[in-house]
């Protein structure tokens, strides 16, 4: 599915967040925007998933604006925000019951995704008890059942030490092989933006503005044009 | 080692216990203290024991009460919150004057309420909501203040309706305070009720322990003192094991008050 | 027989009586009557309630009950507040009540109250009283400390801070006989014909006597029934108290009993009957210490029309 | 706009109260209700304002066995918590004591106390106590053991002392909860010392509002009411102000009960 | 100064935390030590500032022994711990109080350090005003005002987004140039580790042991060789 976003503006009491920012996020192209803390990144992925309404600009979908309205697209916010209150499993079938599947069912079809996400067997087991790689995948999981074709990842990595990071990028790499989406992914780190999108925007500090563009299938394999690719962006981005 | 010294330390409170009663026991035969000053506790359990029916009638009556004021305080409680949660703005309206109704003297409204509402169950029901409601309310407000908005904001991301955003998130997410506020309630409640009867009534262990007093009895008055505490603790058990129950990813770090 | 469940039932007319302090042998003519079926036998269904801060007036007038029992003190108060209370029988014919002191302390007359604690219920008349009985005997009331005692009785009181305190002889002086606690005792109704007054009243309001008149007569019927019974058998009736009130003390019932018995009735041609005389010296009393802002008809403040004969 | 949306909101309560005060002298003046039943709130404030000085001077009484009560309410808890916190099996034996402390009936203890103590000070300042003590103890303990351990631990790695932890550290951090349990003592501060009084007493709001009910003076004694609740408002500004003055790194985040 | 850390051993509930773990830190030099989460590296830290005894081994400090005994060296924890009841000068300036030292000559002292630190004009925030960047700047400087020779520095800029840490690392390895220490310091990143240490030890998971030793000096500047001990490190590590 494809995702346009066309000349967002917000402001907040008059002091500009996002100065007409314009994204393509192609079919199950994976694109990564980084940009400094605070710049706006979580402010345009709320308005993409339709949380707030922009100023300016437009938000289409396969053609059909979608600006302003909730509902569409899986998003995948900073923190796993799962609910304390219901085992993982139950946890992960949250958006199917909002679109009305019964209990049952939803319970097949998400244990279903369980082995992929390496998840199996911890089914019964509340957030609290499990690692926090565990979580964020279990918040994945949850996210995918949403809405497969577009997603919206806030930072899903940053809450996690540099190790399990590492993991989790690798295994997500992985796992996009079976599962292609169209996702659009926000992040501070630099290496993780280059190991997984095809496509990244940087941002300038707020109000955020596109000021860098690279393709990274392009570059990807070569060790000179990566380090360089690397060095301009942190260069764009301190 | 460490189990026992666990087990050591979980029978403490029970010795200090069994030594106030102890060094009460001896207070009273050293001194020979006369029964309507201050009985021995010795005492007090064998008045217990001997007039235990007619402390059960009564027992039972105000038990009633206090399960009825309590759980009416805590549908009200519900309502509110509901309604608070529904317009924003009435929260804004009441929230200080729920505050502020916690000034007013219990007792001076509790003699009211006899001259406006008669001698039936309601004035004594009412006192025991007035004891109850508020701290059940105030922790229901404050669980789900608490809920991270964040959570919210996802819910409502996948379409969730206002409804479903109350009973997925915001409901069961506020549990543990509410039940916090409830463990409060619980410990109140009966002595709530015994105030309402203090009142004026017919039955119940406020009118008994008012009789008690006036007969000069003071050992029946604490063996009826006696029944309240250990009603109250009773009550407050429950309330911990609903929670148990009803609570299951916080059963490993359940705090106890 | 089982009640035919077709035929519309026969339901006593269900009466609610506020007492003044928790059941006591001022109240044995109520529980006979309603034990022994004099109730029943008027069609009435008696409800006895015992009330603890608020006396049984503003609750009779507010029409939480249907009768009370309060003093002729409490009602002249309330009629001057514009209470409208009516006195129906006096319970016990002279003043039983007086002001009671350990023997150690020596209080012999009231003179020596002088420089001594008195602990009250807070209500001004006590005061009034007070000054009254000391003047006589040439005693400064100004060297009285007094100090409102609340829900604490003779007894405890008087253990600590408290030298002397107001009882009802038949009650508490009945307990210190029973404790053999030694007491002092000014008799109040030996004092000045002015303390004579009649207390405990049974009282209703007017709007009772003039909606229910029949009521209020059939009310009455049944329990000087039961008063007479009470002074005819004191001890069946100390029995029937105790079963009635569970939780009382059966010997200080019983020789409470024995010492109302013959003092409920007393001197009256019949048992609740008061006279004018003693309401309106009472009254003027009151009004003369500045105690009630307005005076009171004493005529209106009780009558005498529903005893029965 | 959003200033004066922003005033809306914050004068909402006080319409509502006023409101309530609308209805209620409506009520009395359509029904005629009389002075015995419930008198109008105009009455009240008449009342009020022409007892002015007999109430100040029963006030003044009762606001000093408030305020001894609640200062050594304080002044118990802290020393509390200091052993607590200097001997851990203290703790553990006297904590569930206390919690069940709490279901005794504090009228029957009130009663009691006058029969031990007299009619002085000493019991009513007790009841203020037992009403106090036990939120302050709680919120303070709660205050210490919400301390990070990390916290205590890097002064450890100082070299700190047991003494300069508890200065630098525990207490400083524990003050926020402190202060949401002083809050709620000083909202009950008042009520507590006029159930003492109630109970007894020689002057004070309690003794005052005995003696007005015996007259039937409903109208004093709501006028009493409204003094009481006017204190208590007044004590949790007080503590609020305290609670600004003394804990300034907390100001922008100031928890309204 | 030296640290020596010998043939520590460390037990809870008869499970192994730390299995004689050796480790050795020359006057100046910046060791650090990567492990994975969970493997006992905090707890290694706590045994060397004293605060938990070990079972076995020894802290050498300047050939002295110092085992179990507290007050010898600095120690910064994974959070900041900043008390939030102080200002920032006046919680840098708690480790000299705690030492004895005047109010108003502590303040001096700490005082002059804060242009270098970047903390210049935030004398009078409290933490929570602050960034997370300024908050871990202020630590450390309470850090080394308590003792200036030895350092040990658990994961201190893990809670801080990619970009600002990355500036925190080149700050921590500019200043070292003029407050040169000894420096125990524990992290999950390589890079970070890399960047910063002159000797890199790496832990096994629990029980922890010395699995990897590499000395950096003799790589730096060598983007290949650089590049290959990353990727041996990452092999041990995962
Ligand atoms: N509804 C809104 N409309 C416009 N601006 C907003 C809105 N909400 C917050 N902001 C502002 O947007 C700024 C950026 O917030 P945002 O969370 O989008 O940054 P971010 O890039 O996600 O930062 P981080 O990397 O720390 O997550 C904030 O400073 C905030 O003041
Ligand atoms: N006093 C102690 N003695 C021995 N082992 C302990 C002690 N305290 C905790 N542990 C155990 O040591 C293990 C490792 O804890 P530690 O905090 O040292 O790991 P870490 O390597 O710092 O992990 P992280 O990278 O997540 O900070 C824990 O699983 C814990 O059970
Ligand atoms: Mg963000
Ligand atoms: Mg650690």
């Amino acid at each position: 599915m494809e995702l346009e976003i066309q000349d967002i503006s917000k402001s907040l009491d008059r002091i500009y967040t996002l100065d007409k920012v314009s994204i393509q996020v192609k079919d199950q192209e994976f694109v990564a925007v980084l940009g400094p803390s605070g710049c706006g990144k979580s402010t345009l992925l709320n308005i993409v998933s339709g949380l707030i309404p922009p100023d300016q600009g437009r938000i289409l979908i396969g053609g059909e604006d979608w600006t302003g309205r909730t509902g569409r697209v899986s998003y995948m916010q900073q923190n796993d925000l799962l609910l304390p209150s219901r085992n993982i499993l139950d946890n992960v079938i949250v958006p199917l019951l909002l679109k009305g599947i019964k209990k049952n069912r939803a319970r097949d079809v998400a244990h279903s995704f369980f082995a992929d996400f390496g998840l199996e067997g911890f089914e019964g087991y509340y957030p609290d008890q499990l690692s926090g790689g565990m979580r964020q995948r279990a918040a994945l999981l949850r996210t995918y059942l949403f809405a497969s074709d577009i997603l919206l990842l806030d930072e899903p990595f940053v809450s996690l030490d540099a190790i399990t990071r590492r993991k989790m990028q690798l295994w997500l790499r992985d796992i996009r092989i079976n599962y292609p989406s169209s996702v659009l992914f926000v992040t501070h780190d630099i290496d993780e933006a280059l190991i997984l999108a095809d496509r990244v925007y940087v941002f300038s500090a707020r109000p955020a503005r596109v000021i860098y563009q690279l393709d990274v299938t392009a570059i990807r394999g070569d060790e000179h044009s990566y380090n360089s690719a690397k060095l301009e962006i942190l260069n764009k981005l301190m | 080692m460490r189990k026992s010294a666990n087990i050591g330390l979980r029978l403490a409170p029970w010795l200090v216990f069994v030594l106030l009663l102890t060094v009460w026991e001896m207070a009273v035969r050293i001194w020979s203290l006369p029964l309507w000053i201050l009985p021995a506790p010795s005492r007090v359990l064998q008045t217990a024991i001997s007039s235990f029916h007619l402390l059960l009638d009564h027992t039972m009556v105000t038990l009633g009460e206090a399960m009825l004021g309590f759980t009416c305080s805590v549908v009200l409680a519900f309502l509110l919150v509901f309604f608070f949660n529904l317009l924003p703005c009435l929260r804004q309206a009441l929230y200080p004057l729920l505050v502020i109704s916690q000034t007013i003297p219990l007792i001076t409204l509790a003699v009211l309420f006899t001259i406006w509402f008669g001698w039936g169950l309601l004035p004594k029901v009412l006192v025991v909501i007035l004891v109850c409601f508020f701290p059940i309310a105030i922790s229901l407000i404050r669980g789900i203040d608490g809920v991270d908005p964040e959570m919210i904001d996802l819910f409502r991301s996948m379409g969730a309706s206002r409804l479903k955003i109350w009973t997925m998130v915001q409901f069961p997410l506020a549990l543990p305070s509410f039940f916090a506020g409830l463990r409060i309630s619980a410990t109140y409640s009966i002595m709530a009720a015994v105030i309402g009867e203090w009142m004026g009534a017919q039955q119940g262990l406020g009118f008994y322990m008012t009789l008690l007093q006036k007969n000069f009895a003071v050992d029946g008055v604490l063996a009826a003192v006696l029944i309240i505490c250990l009603l109250s603790l009773l009550l407050v058990k429950l309330v911990e094991l609903a929670e148990y129950l009803l609570v299951p990813w916080q059963r490993t770090n359940t705090i106890h008050y | 027989a089982q009640p035919d469940k077709n035929l519309p039932q026969h339901r006593n007319t269900e009466v609610k009586v506020i007492l003044d302090y928790v059941p006591n042998t001022n109240h044995a003519g109520l529980y006979v009557a309603r034990d022994m079926g004099y109730y029943a036998k008027q069609g009435l269904a008696v409800e006895i309630i015992q009330p603890s801060q608020t006396g049984a007036a503003q609750l009779v007038a507010a029409g939480q009950g249907d009768f009370g029992v309060s003093y002729q003190e409490e009602v002249t108060t309330a009629r001057s507040e514009g209470i409208p209370l009516v006195a129906l029988a006096a319970v016990i014919q002279h003043n039983s009540s007086g002001f009671a002191s350990p023997a150690a302390k020596n209080i012999m007359t009231p003179k020596d109250f002088e420089g001594k604690t008195y602990g009250g219920w807070g209500s001004p008349m006590e005061t009034a009283v007070l000054k009254a009985l000391m003047a006589k005997y040439n005693g400064d009331f100004s060297k009285v400390n007094v100090i409102n005692i609340g829900e604490a009785d003779f007894f405890t009181s008087v253990q600590k801070d408290v030298d002397f305190a107001w009882i009802f002889r038949g009650w508490a002086g009945i307990e210190a006989e029973l404790k053999g606690i030694k007491i002092n005792y000014v008799d109040l109704s030996q004092e000045d014909p002015i303390f004579d007054y009649y207390t405990p009243v049974i009282i209703c309001s007017e709007k009772q006597i003039a909606q229910n008149p029949d009521l209020v007569k059939k009310f009455l019927t049944a329990t000087s029934q039961g008063y007479q019974y009470s002074i005819a058998h004191p001890a069946e009736t100390a029995d029937l108290f105790v079963k009635a009130v569970p939780g009382s003390d059966p010997e200080l019932i019983k020789a409470s009993m024995k010492f109302l018995a013959p003092r409920y009735q007393d001197d009256a041609a019949r048992w609740g009957e008061m006279d004018l005389n003693v309401w309106k010296r009472y009254a003027d009393f009151m009004y003369n210490n500045q105690l009630m802002k307005k005076n009171i008809d004493p005529a209106k403040a009780f009558t005498n029309e529903y005893l029965p004969k």
